[in-house]
């Protein structure tokens, strides 16, 4: 590993002179980040689009809120809206929330804590990322073409008849579903063969364990999609009658197909934050963490449960009540994993040191939203309740505590928490504290008056409401500006790290998982050494280094194996 | 995952490919028979139990499963297991509503 | 952190004032059966979920607070799991969730199980209308029920899903083209409520409204008898300005001038339209008809076949009606 | 019966990132039994779409088939099931290094591989010809053009030559075992001899007294009535079915010929001759999932009785 000389790095900073080798710099030019093999370019770049996807998703969010301001019309007319909240719910699930997680920490950090070079198959994954752009530039040439008025679940037979451009977007979410498939295998693969020595399955960090069970998901339920989108687009250009009740099909039967993925998705976009969660409670509270095959298998467990639970969005549909019966009493099982998991983040930060740095921050205020977001699905899973609350802006809200408050909460964790290492730099952690509270405090507001609402009969994809929802609405709407002004900071002091941030130590926070053993940001084959592993959640063979303001391992030796021999 | 393990291959011979080969046709034959005597429901089980015998015949010889890591064999039971627990749930399902169904419904047939 | 959220709920609630239904903090008014147990349902999970939500919330803060990282201090240690511990906070649950499982479904059943002797109303979703067909055939834009006897309605849909939703009855049900789907209730206070589309079917999906009136003892019958006889109580031209409200043609017909799914019915009588395949027609009864029965079979130019045939659906009398009320100079539509 | 040998693993290319060439071998073995394992979900869903049709409308499913030619399917599952041999050989070819032995092997693949879709094509042919499409197409109907094979004709009704048919149906036609009609499409079946004709599903046009000519040879001698089958509401539940899968299928097959030309490709240029056989093993699992999924379409389509 040579000095390198001045390079430009790949976010476009000047490296200094005799500045140490990265992945940053180790090659020059958009084509070698396009074609790069390495995860953890690949991982920036799926980091990249995927935030861009987020801010889209977000722009359309606000042009919603906005238009339901008033009743009526507000900004724009009612097909508009109709388009609005499908593309809302579309790019959020579609673009951004399912890759989300696993596509861009977990490309980054994966095979860091594996200590390896790479993940098992880099052709796949950047075929993965390929696959990502194509589909994701056909769902959003959807949008140009005319865009999508289906809601994000497509339901049959309003979208085989409806004149808009579903097949576009239904082609995207096809595509963007093999994108995910082959992030899954890859990271299935990777778990498997390419554990260091001394990784026994229950040695490996507990982000691992949820990457693997959010893999089994992507793997097992994402065909199901694909099939289900092929046999919609074949029904609108051919006509084949499986769904469309015009042609002899049946539109329950869409349902079927539609939810036996996306319910199981929800856990695709929920167990890689519990993932990070862990990792975080635990070093943040300088603690090992308390009951980790508990939480482990837990992560199992609510892989495969998610599988038994589908027909509990189909409640109203036409559903038989014996189906309804069962479906409901199976909901309930996978609450239970994850109350596992709750309580037992909860006992890791007993007795710790507990530092309220940013990813801190976002984790507690996931334990806070996500308890929410979690327990109002009892309310949804419940037969009786739900026959009232289904459809309303109860579950509007349900899905945005679990997967905002949830999901996107502890993305900002791993985000704050990973990034010195990914790009090297530190942030304002002045400034990351203002955002996350703002971005608390308008989430709740935003979402909780939705709760009210909603159990008070308010319907979802409603362009016009009843004169006495507006006060909630009003709410609601001056809720996501201040959502909206919490985000717009962090894009701020985050970019801003990118140029100016302070130089990272190796191990900032006094993570015990291999990432943090490496320098920071990684050299191009990421380690120096073969690595062993040992506990990931020793926090103790850590101590702060002044010097270097960051964490050195006591024992150096304990995590490395053999000195690697020239590549 | 360890450099110490032997590398480890099988290597099919010829005369068991053949044989495989002979008991797919002969299978074939059987399920090709079968249907055409009337046994009422049990010829759709009888049918499965064949083509499943094959199945598994292709998947232990041809596709090595036998000499296989278990692993890969579960890997592979287990998209049959929940493609299972779909069909199971939409055909409980789907009869159970049937009586709610206008029968023929096809306005889009023209007829 | 937690005392800025409760600012935050509390900011809200002085924004939304007083309950605007009558309702609960949480619940529009209960005016079904069924809505008694519903509310108990979510008030117990309610409770469950505000228990543990304080646990979680108030443990947290008196960690956060009582194991702040000091200078140079460190973790104190403590066992890294309890199995004991673990058990019990994975069984506690288990059992929550199994009672809350059973008066969800032991609340279901009643609301799935209609009584024997309940009145029959056949309900029609289509876009973006629903009508109500009475035992005597009678057809209403609006759902009229007799209190305290048990109602079903036994629904399908002309075009895409809808789902029949009333909140006061805390009663949802999807209506699917191709099949026969069925709700019941009973309501218990007399009154006017909020029906709403609660399953997403397009452009004017929000404002597929209807509402359900709860008519007190004995009214109900004398409301349906003298709705019944609009064809003959009416003059043609406003009983065709009835059908043509109640029937869902306004939905795609603007009586203004603008063209909205279909051509506008503003002075359609004898106004000259251009076809689809080209030809003229200048429209007269005949045509009028021949539109509403057989409404694909000549398409005027610029407009999608859309409109459904309203062949069974509409009784001849009732298409002279609503020619009646097409021919009506402009000024007789305006009136209300 | 079997061999096991030890693979050399000294003078392989390994990518940088694995320790060894087993590691490599062993990862993309795994990788390629979970994208099998998407495969059986991808499939799946027709699967469902079948069963659950099946088991509402059994008659739909009944008459359908009687459409498909047994003899043509069965031809098709031979077809496979020798590719299926052939790309067994062509891995072991590869393990050993039998280059000749490989290229010959991979080239009888991809030969099967046309010759199953060239039946496939003979089948939907005949199914285009008379309209027997899916859903939104389906407008079955005589092909007059093959004058031979129609059965009655309309003079047949008119001379008297058959009676008690119904009066629309003015030619019928044999398409494999069903029969078209050129108003209706209706089948002709042996009637049980007990059975009262009208049995819940087979409503009848009309017991035709001697049957229509042509089809006495049809049944056995014993029971002599026939039952003209009306074509059960929503038969084209069926044909969308059959098209859905037959045609998946196919475009797995066109992939897996693609997969083996590459292979043929780079046994030509020598890539074998190193000991690297994973491609040919992948690829060849690839294709027994193809040939194993056809196993259970050729049972579910064309066999139901
Ligand atoms: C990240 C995504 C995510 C997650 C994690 C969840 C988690 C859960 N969801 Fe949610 N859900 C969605 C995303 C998600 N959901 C979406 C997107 C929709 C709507 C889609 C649409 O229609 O557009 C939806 C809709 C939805 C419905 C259908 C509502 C309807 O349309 O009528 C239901 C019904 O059962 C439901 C239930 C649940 C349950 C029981 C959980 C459970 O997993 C929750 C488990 C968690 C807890 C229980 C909290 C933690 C535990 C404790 C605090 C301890 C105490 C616990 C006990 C005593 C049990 N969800
Ligand atoms: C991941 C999923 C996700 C996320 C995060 C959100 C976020 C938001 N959603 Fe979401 N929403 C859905 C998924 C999501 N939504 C889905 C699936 C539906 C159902 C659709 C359907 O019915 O079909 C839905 C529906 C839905 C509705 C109901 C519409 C209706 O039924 O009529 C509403 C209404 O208020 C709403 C509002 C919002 C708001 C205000 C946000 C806000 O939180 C958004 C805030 C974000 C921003 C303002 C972007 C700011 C970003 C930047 C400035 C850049 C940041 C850069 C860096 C961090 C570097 N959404
Ligand atoms: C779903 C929308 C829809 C509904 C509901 C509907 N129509 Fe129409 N109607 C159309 C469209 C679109 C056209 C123009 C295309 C055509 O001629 O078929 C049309 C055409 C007509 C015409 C011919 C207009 C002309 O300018 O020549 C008449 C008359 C008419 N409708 C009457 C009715 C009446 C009466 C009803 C109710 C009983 C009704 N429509 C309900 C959509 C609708
Ligand atoms: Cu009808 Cu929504
Ligand atoms: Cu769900």
């Amino acid at each position: 590993m040579t000095d390198a000389t001045t390079v430009l790095t790949g976010d476009g900073q000047p490296a200094g002179p005799g500045q140490r080798d990265s992945y940053l710099n180790h090659g020059k030019g958009v084509l070698s980040w396009l074609f790069t093999l390495d995860h953890k370019r690949i991982g920036i770049m799926y980091l990249a689009v995927i935030l861009a996807s987020f801010f889209l998703g977000g722009v359309f969010a606000m042009f919603i809120r906005t238009e339901l301001l008033t009743p009526g019309q507000t900004i724009m007319t009612a097909d508009t809206y109709n388009k609005m909240f499908t593309l809302h719910g579309a790019v959020m699930i579609f673009l951004f929330i399912i890759p989300g997680i696993p596509a861009t920490l977990g490309n980054f950090v994966l095979p860091l804590m594996l200590g390896a070079k790479d993940v098992a198959l880099p052709r796949l994954n950047l075929a993965s990322f390929w696959l990502w752009l194509i589909g994701a530039s056909v769902a959003v040439a959807s949008i140009i073409i005319g865009a999508v008025d289906t809601g994000w679940t497509f339901y049959t037979p309003y979208s085989t008849t409806t004149g808009t451009a579903v097949v576009a977007m239904t082609l995207g979410a096809f595509i963007l579903g093999f994108s995910s498939i082959f992030t899954g295998l890859n990271f299935i693969v990777t778990i498997h063969k390419m554990r260091p020595e001394g990784m026994t399955w229950f040695r490996m960090p507990l982000f691992l364990w949820g990457i693997y069970s959010t893999a089994i998901i992507q793997v097992l339920a994402t065909p199901v999609l694909g099939i289900t989108l092929l046999l919609l687009i074949a029904e609108r250009t051919l006509g084949v009658g499986i769904f469309d009740p015009a042609l002899g099909g049946d539109p329950v039967l869409y349902q079927h197909f539609f939810w036996f993925y996306s319910h199981p998705a929800v856990y695709i976009m929920i167990l890689p934050a519990m993932a990070i969660m862990s990792e975080v409670i635990s070093v943040f509270s300088g603690k090992h963490i308390f009951g980790y095959r508990f939480i482990a298998w837990s992560s199992i467990a609510i892989a495969l449960l998610s599988f038994l639970v589908w027909g509990h969005h189909m409640f109203t549909s036409g559903q038989s009540s014996l189906t309804n019966m069962i479906f409901s009493a199976l909901t309930f099982s996978v609450a239970i994993p994850s109350a596992v998991k709750v309580f037992n983040w909860l006992a890791t930060m007993y007795k710790g040191s507990i530092r309220l740095a940013a990813p801190m921050l976002y984790a507690l205020s996931f334990l806070f939203l996500f308890a929410i977001g979690g327990l109002t699905g009892l309310f949804l899973g419940s037969l009786s309740t739900d026959i009232h609350l289904h459809d309303t802006y109860f579950v509007v809200a349900h899905f945005h505590y679990v997967m905002f408050g949830g999901t996107v909460i502890a993305f900002l964790a791993g985000i704050h928490y990973w990034w010195p290492k990914i790009f090297g730099r530190m942030y304002s952690e002045r400034w990351a504290q203002v955002s996350a509270l703002l971005i608390f405090v308008g989430f709740n507001l935003t979402f909780f008056t939705q709760f009210v609402m909603g159990s008070h009969g308010m319907p979802r994809r409603y362009y016009n409401y009843l004169e006495r929802f507006t006060a909630y609405h009003q709410a609601s709407t001056v809720g996501s500006f201040i959502l909206m002004i919490g985000f717009l900071i962090m894009a701020g002091y985050l970019l801003h790290s990118l140029v100016r941030g302070e130089r990272a130590p190796a191990n900032p926070w006094g993570g015990a998982t291999l990432e943090w053993e490496t320098a920071s940001p990684p050299p191009y084959f990421n380690f120096e050494h073969e690595m062993q592993a040992g506990d990931p959640y020793d926090l103790d063979a850590l101590s702060w280094d002044p010097s270097i303001k960051g964490y050195v391992r006591r024992d150096p030796s304990s995590v490395l194996a053999a000195p690697r021999g020239a590549d | 995952m360890s450099a110490h393990e032997q590398s480890f291959v099988h290597i099919a011979s010829v005369r068991l490919l053949l044989i495989v080969w002979v008991a797919l046709i002969f299978g074939t034959w059987l399920t090709v028979s079968a249907s055409n005597v009337d046994l009422g429901f049990l010829n759709i089980w009888i049918g499965l139990a064949i083509a499943t015998g094959k199945a598994v015949l292709v998947a232990l010889y041809y596709m090595h499963l036998r000499w296989d890591k278990p692993f890969n064999a579960f890997v592979f039971l287990s998209a049959f297991f929940f493609l299972f627990l779909f069909i199971g749930f939409a055909m409980m399902d789907t009869a159970q509503y049937q009586i709610d169904l206008i029968p023929g419904y096809s306005p889009g047939m023209g007829g | 952190m937690t005392a800025l959220n409760f600012v935050g709920l509390l900011l809200a609630r002085i924004a939304m004032g007083p309950d605007p239904d009558d309702g609960s903090f949480w619940m529009p008014p209960q005016v079904s059966t069924v809505a008694r147990s519903v509310d108990w349902l979510f008030n117990f999970i309610l409770a469950i979920s505000v228990f543990f939500f304080i646990l979680i919330v108030v443990v947290m803060v008196v960690f956060v607070i009582k194991y702040r990282r000091r200078e140079g201090q460190q973790a104190q240690s403590s066992p890294s799991h309890n199995t004991a511990l673990e058990i019990t906070w994975t069984v506690i649950p288990v059992i929550i969730v199994i009672v809350i499982f059973f008066f969800g479904f032991k609340g279901y059943l009643d609301m799935a199980t209609p009584p024997a002797n309940a009145y029959e109303i056949l309900v029609e979703g289509q876009k973006w209308k629903w009508s109500f067909n009475y035992p005597n055939g009678y057809v209403d834009e609006n759902l009229h029920v007799p209190v305290d006897r048990p109602v079903r309605l036994v629904m399908s849909s002309a075009d895409v899903i809808h789902s029949l939703y009333v909140p006061a009855f805390r009663i949802k049900q999807d209506v699917v083209p191709g099949r026969y789907t069925k709700v019941w209730f009973e309501a218990t206070e007399p009154g006017e409520y909020d029906l709403f589309c609660a399953e997403y079917c397009g452009t004017s999906h929000s404002d597929m409204l209807a509402h359900v009136i709860v008519h007190p003892p004995g009214e109900f019958e004398i409301w349906l008898e003298k709705a019944s006889n609009f064809l003959e109580t009416m003059t043609p031209v406003d009983a065709g300005r009835k059908l043509f409200q109640v029937r869902g043609c306004q939905q795609c017909h603007s009586m203004d001038g603008s063209a909205k799914t279909g051509p506008t019915m503003l002075g359609v009588f004898g106004r000259t339209e251009n076809m689809a395949d080209g030809g003229t027609i200048t429209v007269d009864e005949n045509y009028i008809r021949e539109s509403i029965l057989e409404p694909n079979a000549r398409v005027v130019a610029g407009f999608e076949p859309v409109m459904p045939t309203y062949q069974g659906r509409l009784k001849d009398a009732e298409i002279m009606a609503i020619i009646e009320y097409l021919k009506a100079p402009a000024g007789a539509s305006q009136e209300e | 019966m079997t061999e096991n040998a030890h693979l050399e693993t000294d003078g392989l290319a390994v990518d940088h990132h694995f320790e060894n060439a087993d590691q490599q071998y062993q990862s993309a073995k795994l990788g390629m039994w979970v994208f099998l394992a998407t495969e059986i979900l991808f499939f799946g869903g027709l699967f469902v779409a079948y069963s659950v049709y099946r088991l509402n409308h059994p008659e739909v499913f009944i008459f359908g088939h009687h459409f498909l030619d047994k003899s043509l399917g069965a031809l098709n599952t031979v077809i496979l099931i020798c590719s299926s041999l052939t790309a067994a050989w062509a891995v072991r070819a590869a393990q050993l290094k039998q280059i000749r032995m490989l290229k010959g092997m991979l080239l009888l693949t991809m030969l099967f591989a046309f010759g199953f879709l060239g039946v496939k094509a003979v089948e939907y042919n005949s199914k285009w010809k008379h309209g027997l499409l899916w859903a939104r197409e389906y407008h079955p109907h005589v092909d007059h053009e093959e004058a031979s094979e129609i059965l009655i004709t309309k003079e047949d009704f008119e001379t008297g030559a058959v009676e008690g048919v119904v009066e629309d149906v003015t030619a019928l036609q044999k398409v494999g075992d069903g029969v078209l009609a050129e108003t209706e499409t209706v089948l002709i079946e042996e009637a049980p001899a007990a059975a009262p004709a009208a049995e819940a599903n087979r409503s009848t046009i009309a017991p035709a007294a001697e049957g229509p000519p042509g089809l006495a040879t049809q049944g056995t001698e014993e029971s002599s009535e026939k039952v003209i089958e009306v074509e059960p509401a929503n038969a084209q539940t069926f044909f969308s079915i059959y098209f859905l899968m037959t045609g998946l299928h196919g475009i797995h097959v066109l992939g897996g010929i693609g997969a083996f030309m590459w292979l043929y490709l780079s046994a030509r240029r020598g890539y074998f001759s190193t000991g690297h056989f994973t491609r040919v093993d992948m690829v060849a699992l690839y294709w027994h999932v193809v040939d194993l999924i056809w196993i259970y379409l050729f049972l579910l389509l064309y066999l139901i009785e």
